[in-house]
């Protein structure tokens, strides 16, 4: 590992200097006198619970947010910006969480939205594509950059944000949370990027909740809970445990919980589901009380194949069977009905109406039950929300829009609309995707719960390994559309699942 | 208390309006407060009530309907036609209904089904309907019905013609269906993120489809009322009430975005329209006068709640702190429903 | 998974349509198709439709539409609509004409008087919906109002006469260049211009960006509210050209000259395939969806056939249009993502 | 609590009938508000106005819908005026609304467009639909007097007077001798008085028929847009348009010669006459019946037809000759 590196610039003048900033929106503070310094040269960690400040300090740098109070510096000069432009002009760039992408733009336009190379008056489109191509090579990412970005995919579309962001000559590059998209080859690519920048004296805020990344790259990590600077440290200084305990004031530990209850029988039954071009012959068993695991690359077409479970597509072959009766997927409603549900992988566009009430939202798929005659009882919503509220542990009032709530909170939402219902069947699109080591832990406990208690069967997509070889009974493995590995999760093991993922290494009896 | 009046502070700004748009029409004209004319003039908004209730779950939902004058135009018309001819009351009434929400759902089916954009399609089925009610009523339109057909026209209860009764229990429905039925509440629902209703296993399609089924009913109802109110129709009835019935509703505080709105505002909207109208009418303002009133009335209405914001926040420039990044929080696109994130174009 | 890929060459691709590009220039051949349906049609029913005379007629009713369609796709590419075009051509058109009548020594002024009109006009519709975050259709429709009220107003009920006009508008007005009307020139100028000015130029470029995702555009510190009032007044600047062509072209203006033409304008847009959500289309399409227009009209009087069926035959022609666009973009779009399939399996 | 009749207002005011009135206070209703023609009929009230010591207000929307008219119509009679001088925009969609004012004991008085017969005490036709037909027809034989192919562009399938003004053109040059040189377009196109399309609609009839002599519209905004349109493609004093139009519009295409002759009545004249019609009626000089017969001045001497109708007809076609004349 690197050691902390104050390169060139021996001055002692640190890059970016946060002085006592301060930021808050309506109810919330986000940002409590935040001070902290970046040197010059260095991967800088900045890591923290759902909901620290993370990405809102990312905004204040950039002047997509002003600050309530408080300065920030840059090579030891007051910074003054009040859009990215602004921050881009000083030097600063970065890759926000959120997708900022013009889907009806090309690439190379989405690259160069803004700073676009002039020809006189005109834009030089020719000289614009052409410049795209070299910076998207640059990643090792060859993308046609005429190509419209609404046909990207997600991860092809990060890379496009990345690209935007890399420049030569940066003082400052902020990631924020730039691999949480990306396939381990992928964000391979990126590390290998960000040491070169890191070598030309280019400065790296790198914004994550993988650990094992943070440990990789950083050179300083800096934690923040709660809208407060919590510590700064060498990167050798603090372990996983430490940081944890940091980030949400107690420690937690990611570990496998051994199934002590005995499966059921089985409860959902998928037998040769094909969706020409999307995937091909899916055949799985989910047993009462079970959690499978299903793993994959970015793009394998895990989703396609939960929200073609739960009707979302149309046009399907194959069978799917819930308690042993044949059930056509044909809409969500009618799956509902049967009792199976499907926690979406995007949150905010699909799991929870942001600008709706936490009642109404945990209500939402359960008004059938509320009322008679198509009227729907007010109390009754109350009741079966205050219910919920309680067992998931949501932060704030019922009638507080969803839309205050931090991403924890919003996802512990989703899943309540869903546990309202009282599902025999749960689909869980990346469930902890985003959010915090404190709430991802408390998040396996419920599905534990549901599993075992509840008598559910669960299907959990994720993309996190860990996460994967923690909660799940049995893991599987889409390559392409199909299944590639279908195995109980004793005999699992990270590389093997990934040599599944990916089809390097055609072995394991399993493999379809 | 605080925060019931903050939920309902646009419902007030109109019952304001609404006072002051009274005391200002009834010192324009000695007539105004006369309550044979304000009843003679209420009747003559029950069109425009039945069109704009009928418009509120649609807009609601983040969508539009341009077509409902024209369905209004093939109500009056079919209904006429089949009055002369001579078909039974229920029979006739019943034929419109089933031509009117067939036709609403024509346009709910190429929105909610096809997810073809509401103004586009509702742009064109006005235009199409339109011509299908010239061609049902020939040139000379149709005159001369029988008595029992216009009978409601007439028909008083007590001091209010029995129309503007019926729009009183209409309103008090539509205030019902969105505020206490599951339909209303997925109204709202998929009018703030559509994608994300669907997802909650609310038939989206389906209830897209109602609100079209529905307001097409209303705007058959609104014709039949036509009917009765002036004894005849024609191909071009109604044509250009669009924008009234748009106005009453956005000025009754519904989001042309979607997801917001109660009835009580849409019909606290219209009767400060028809004050305001009548009033002006019966102090002979000039018909010029008149559109530049209400369109002014619209736009500021609209406006006070962001002026009032850009006030303020100027204000506290002054002072010195810096919020003005809270100002720009989601822009004006209009018609663009928050769910339908571009990217996912699958 | 491969470091780069290379998608065996489809036909699109070896016809120079790669990727995304493909969409939008799709988009143009369903207008363009359409054109050629209509035109085998009409012409088969009609051989005289065919001819030139007929066709340059056609292209000189297409011409000020088609100028006019210009101001409302930058709108619409923002997301936004303009629905005071009429009244803003409406109100330039006489306006200007009256005082080119009592001052004749104006000359060529009148042209800059009138874009600094209709720029004035578009600055007011820019600020009331960038600054006054007022939605964009409500905004519009209640400047609708304005505007028109404000020519009854300025107008007293007279008509400005083919002879108070300055003679050399009315020259422009008929002559004619290579045997096309000097206006169908006029018009691909402006529109070529607008195309040029939109792809090229980086304020052009924006205009597509914020259209596409206004969030995102403003977090790269484009002004939102910059590009959505300069959108505007470019709206009301070319519509105020549309304008004064238009009172050259019909001589006697009256206060009611350009009514409904936004919606005519709004109608080609949407068959030119400009999408109502913003970010997608061009003045291309647009200008060919006038043509689409003007062609059914021309073509249906060729016919003789009743006023009644143009209006149905317009607003299925809307209908059928949204919908084959909606259809090519979903097929595009699967395209696209199957495609991200097989290189995932490459 | 239900009836079938209104409750009358019993608010004081003026329209108690026939009892001796002194000064009638009259309303003048245009179909809508902003068209010059129906500006020169309101100077023609307001001179009647001034002549017989009415009291005159000129009322009315800017919006050419029926709804707006009735609304004008509904508010109008609450303030009690004597009478009511009316051009219907949809003849039977007013009616109720002005039934309702005779109810009330308001005279009402059609001019220019009539409405149901029974909803009106009188109509003052500026011509007999016959006449206006002849006269028009008179223009286009000026024009072109070896005849030719003529189409008809209309106002609206709605408006009845349009409607009746074609189908007698139509008859008359099936059975008149004198128009024996006309053929005509059977389809009748409609403009709905937008100079706009009235244009789009002249192109496209040269287009459809290039054996196209004349275009004739009864509408006062068409042909002389039509007209317009004609010149501008090149075929000015090859195809014509006429019509009804006001001097004012076309004098400057009969002044060069594009065109010979439109015609009109005196809208001015038109409107005092059925102001002066409406204020006997008041006060009671006249009961309206049949056979009666109205001095309206300096206006004329008129006798009320069949059905309450009186035929100003005083057509006016309007040539090189006699163009400066009129100044309106
Ligand atoms: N635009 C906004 N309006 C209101 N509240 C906001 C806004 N942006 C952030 N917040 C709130 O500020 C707090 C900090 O949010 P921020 O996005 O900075 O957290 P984060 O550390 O980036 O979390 P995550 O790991 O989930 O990305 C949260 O409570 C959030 O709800
Ligand atoms: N925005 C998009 N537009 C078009 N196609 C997409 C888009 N996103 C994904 N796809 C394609 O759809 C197919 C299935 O993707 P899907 O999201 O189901 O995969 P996944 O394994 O669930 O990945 P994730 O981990 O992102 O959920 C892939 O081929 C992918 O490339
Ligand atoms: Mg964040
Ligand atoms: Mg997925």
């Amino acid at each position: 590992m690197d050691t902390p590196q104050r390169s060139d610039s021996s001055t002692g003048i640190p890059r970016l200097e946060i002085r006592s900033v301060s930021k808050r929106f309506d109810a919330v503070q986000a940002l409590s006198s935040v001070t902290m310094t970046v040197e010059p040269g260095e991967i800088h960690a900045l890591v923290g619970e759902n909901g620290a400040g993370k990405s809102t300090l990312v905004g204040v740098i950039t002047g997509l947010h002003q600050p309530d109070s408080g300065t920030v510096l840059l090579d030891g000069e007051e910074l003054r910006v009040r859009s990215t432009q602004d921050a881009r002009r000083a030097g600063i760039a970065a890759v926000f969480q959120d997708p900022n992408m013009f889907p009806h733009l090309s690439v190379a336009e989405n690259i160069f939205t803004g700073q676009y190379p002039m020809a006189g008056p005109v834009v030089n489109r020719p000289l614009m594509s052409r410049r795209a191509k070299e910076k998207l090579s640059a990643l090792g990412f060859d993308l046609d950059p005429d190509q419209m970005v609404a046909g990207l995919t997600v991860a092809e579309a990060q890379f496009v944000e990345i690209a935007r962001a890399v420049d030569t000559g940066l003082k400052l590059l902020i990631l924020d949370e730039p691999t949480s998209a990306l396939t381990p080859d992928e964000a391979a690519k990126l590390y290998t990027l960000v040491r070169r920048l890191k070598a030309a004296g280019t400065s790296i805020i790198w914004i994550s909740h993988r650990m094992e990344e943070i440990h990789l790259l950083a050179d300083r990590i800096t934690v923040m809970r709660d809208g407060q600077h919590v510590r700064t440290a060498p990167a050798a200084d603090l372990d996983d445990d430490e940081m944890i305990r940091l980030m949400v004031g107690r420690s937690v530990v990611l570990q496998a919980v051994p199934n002590d209850v005995p499966l059921g029988p089985t409860r959902l039954s998928v037998r040769g589901l094909t969706r020409p071009g999307v995937f091909q012959d899916v055949s799985f068993d989910v047993a009462e009380g079970e959690i499978v695991g299903v793993a994959g690359l970015v793009g394998a077409g895990r989703t396609e194949i939960a929200q073609a479970i739960f009707g979302l597509a149309p046009g399907l072959e194959g069978e799917v069977k819930v308690d042993g009766v044949t059930v056509r997927p044909t809409s969500p409603r009618r799956m509902a009905a049967k009792g199976v549900s499907y926690l979406p992988e995007d949150r905010d566009a699909e799991g929870v109406i942001a600008a709706m009430p936490i009642e109404a939202n945990i209500a939402l798929p359960s008004l059938v039950r509320l009322g008679r005659w198509g009227f729907m009882s007010r109390h009754k919503e109350r009741e079966l929300a205050e219910q919920e509220k309680s067992a998931l542990s949501i932060k704030g009032r019922l009638e507080d829009l969803v839309s205050s709530l931090s991403g924890g909170n919003r996802q512990k939402v989703a899943l309540a609309r869903w546990l309202a219902t009282r599902p025999r069947v749960l689909l869980l699109d990346e469930p902890t995707h985003g959010i915090d080591v404190g709430t991802k832990a408390q998040v396996h406990d419920i599905m534990r719960n549901l599993a075992r208690k509840e008598r559910m069967a669960i299907v959990m997509v994720s993309s996190d390994l860990p996460e994967v070889l923690a909660v799940s009974d049995r893991v599987l493995v889409i390559r392409q559309g199909r299944i590639a590995a279908d195995v109980p999760v004793a005999e699992a093991t990270q590389e093997s699942i990934l040599a599944a993922a990916t089809g390097r290494i055609p072995e394991q009896g399993d493999a379809a | 208390m605080r925060s019931i009046l903050k939920s309902y502070s646009w419902e007030l700004l109109l019952v304001v309006l609404i006072g002051a748009a009274f005391v200002w029409s009834s010192m324009l004209s000695p007539y105004f407060l006369d309550p044979i004319n304000l009843a003679n003039s209420a009747a003559f908004f029950v069109i425009f009530a039945f069109m704009a209730l009928g418009q509120f779950p649609i807009v609601v939902q983040g969508e539009i309907d341009l077509s409902l004058p024209s369905i209004l135009a093939v109500s009056s018309v079919t209904y006429a036609t089949l009055a002369v001819r001579g078909v039974p009351l229920p029979a006739a009434v019943g034929a419109i209904l089933a031509v009117t929400v067939a036709m609403g759902v024509l346009n709910g089916v190429l929105v909610a089904r096809f997810g073809l954009p509401s103004l586009a399609v509702t742009l064109g089925t006005a235009g199409a309907f339109r011509g299908i009610a010239y061609i049902i009523a020939g040139a000379a339109g149709v005159t001369g019905l029988p008595k029992q057909y216009t009978i409601l026209g007439r028909m008083w209860v007590w001091i209010l013609p029995v129309w503007v009764v019926l729009t009183v229990v209409a309103a008090v429905a539509f205030a019902v269906l969105m505020g206490a039925t599951r339909f209303g509440r997925e109204c709202y629902a998929i009018g703030n993120n559509r994608a994300a209703t669907r997802m909650a296993a609310v038939r989206v399609v389906r209830a897209q489809i109602g609100a079209y089924g529905l307001a097409g009913a209303m705007a058959g109802v609104a014709g039949i009322v036509w009917v009765s109110q002036y004894q005849s129709a024609r191909g071009d009835n109604a044509d250009g009430a669009i924008l009234f019935v748009l106005t009453a509703v956005v000025l009754g505080g519904v989001s042309i975005k979607g997801g917001s709105g109660r009835a009580l505002g849409v019909g606290l909207s219209l009767t400060l329209l028809g004050t305001l109208q009548t009033g002006m009418q019966l102090a002979n303002v000039p018909g010029t006068s008149q559109t530049l009133v209400i369109g002014a009335l619209l736009v500021i209405a609209v406006a006070v709640p962001t002026l009032l914001q850009l006030i303020t926040s100027w204000r506290r420039k002054l002072v010195g702190s810096t919020h003005a990044d809270q100002l720009h929080h989601d822009g004006p696109p209009s018609l663009r429903s928050a769910g339908e994130s571009p990217l996912k174009g699958r | 998974m491969s470091e780069t890929y290379a998608p065996a060459p489809g036909l699109f691709e070896r016809l120079g349509f790669t990727g995304g590009a493909a969409a939008l220039r799709i988009r143009y051949l369903g207008v363009i198709g359409f054109q050629l349906i209509l035109m085998v049609a009409f012409t088969s029913l009609v051989p005289r439709f065919i001819g030139w005379p007929n066709l340059q007629s056609v292209l000189f009713t297409a011409a000020i539409m088609a100028i006019a369609v210009c101001g409302q796709t930058i709108v619409v590419l923002t997301g936004n609509l303009d629905l005071s075009v009429g009244s803003v051509m409406g109100l330039t058109a006489y306006v200007v004409f009256d005082i080119a009548g009592h001052h004749r020594g104006l000359g060529p002024y009148v042209v800059l008087m009138a874009l600094v009109i209709g720029a004035l006009l578009g600055l007011l519709n820019g600020t009331l919906v960038a600054v006054l975050e007022i939605p964009s259709i409500v905004a519009t429709l209640g400047t609708l109002s304005i505007y028109r009220g404000f020519v009854s107003f300025y107008a007293h009920a007279t008509e400005v006469t083919v002879g108070q006009l300055p003679p050399w508008t009315r020259a422009v007005a008929s002559s004619r260049l290579l045997g096309v009307s000097s206006y169908v020139w006029i018009a691909l100028v402006v529109v070529i211009l607008i195309g040029l000015a939109l792809r090229w130029l980086p304020g052009g470029r924006t205009v597509y960006a914020y259209g596409s995702n206004p969030k995102a555009a403003r977090s790269y510190g484009l002004r939102s509210t910059r590009i959505v009032i300069g959108a505007y007044i470019a709206s009301g600047t070319i519509a105020s050209l549309a304008g004064l062509m238009l009172g050259a072209q019909v001589g006697n203006i009256n206060s009611l000259v350009g009514d409904g033409f936004e919606l005519q304008v709004l109608a080609a847009a949407v068959i030119g395939g400009v999408s109502i959500w913003g970010g997608s289309g061009s003045v291309y399409g647009a200008a060919m969806g006038c043509i689409v227009l003007a062609t059914i009209n021309n073509g249906l009087v060729l016919l003789g056939v009743q006023e009644f069926y143009r209006q149905l035959i317009q607003g299925a022609a809307i209908v059928t249009a949204v919908a084959i666009d909606a259809l090519v973009q979903q097929q595009v779009a699967a395209r696209l993502s199957r495609r991200s399939v097989e290189r995932a399996a490459a | 609590a239900c009836s079938t009749t209104a409750p009358t207002s019993n608010a004081p005011g003026g329209g108690s009938s026939s009892a001796a009135v002194t000064k009638s206070k009259i309303f003048m209703a245009p179909k809508f508000t902003g068209l010059a023609y129906f500006e020169v009929a309101r100077k023609g009230g307001e001179q009647a106005a001034a002549d017989y010591g009415i009291d005159f207000q000129y009322i009315g929307s800017d919006k050419a819908e029926a709804t707006a008219q009735i609304a004008t119509l509904t508010n109008a009679v609450p303030q009690k005026p004597n009478a009511l001088v009316v051009s219907a925009i949809d003849g039977d969609a007013v009616a109720p609304a002005l039934r309702n004012a005779r109810q009330q004991g308001i005279k009402v008085v059609t001019y220019d467009a009539d409405a149901a017969v029974d909803a009106r005490d009188l109509f003052v036709n500026q011509l007999s639909y016959e006449l206006a037909a002849k006269t028009m027809l008179d223009a286009a034989l000026l024009n072109s007097p070896q005849g030719g192919l003529v189409a008809f562009i209309s106002a609206s399938p709605t408006a009845p007077n349009h409607t009746a003004h074609v189908k007698f053109m139509k008859q008359l040059i099936d059975n008149d001798a004198k128009y024996k040189v006309f053929k005509y377009v059977d389809t009748v196109q409609f403009a709905g008085d937008d100079a706009t399309k009235s244009q789009e609609l002249a192109r496209n009839l040269m287009q459809a028929h290039p054996d196209l002599k004349v275009i004739i519209s009864s509408s006062a905004v068409s042909a002389p847009a039509a007209e317009q349109a004609i010149i501008d493609a090149g075929k000015g004093g090859q195809v014509f348009a006429t019509g009804v139009a006001l001097p004012s519009s076309v004098r400057d295409f009969i002044k060069k010669g594009h065109s010979k002759a439109f015609m009109m009545w005196d809208p001015a004249e038109l409107g005092y006459v059925a102001t002066v019609v409406a204020d006997q009626l008041v006060k009671g000089k006249i009961a309206g019946k049949e056979g009666e017969s109205v001095d309206a001045g300096k206006a004329g001497k008129y006798t009320i037809l069949k059905d309450g109708e009186i035929d100003y007809n005083k057509p006016l076609i309007f040539t090189a000759d006699n163009i400066d004349k009129y100044s309106f």
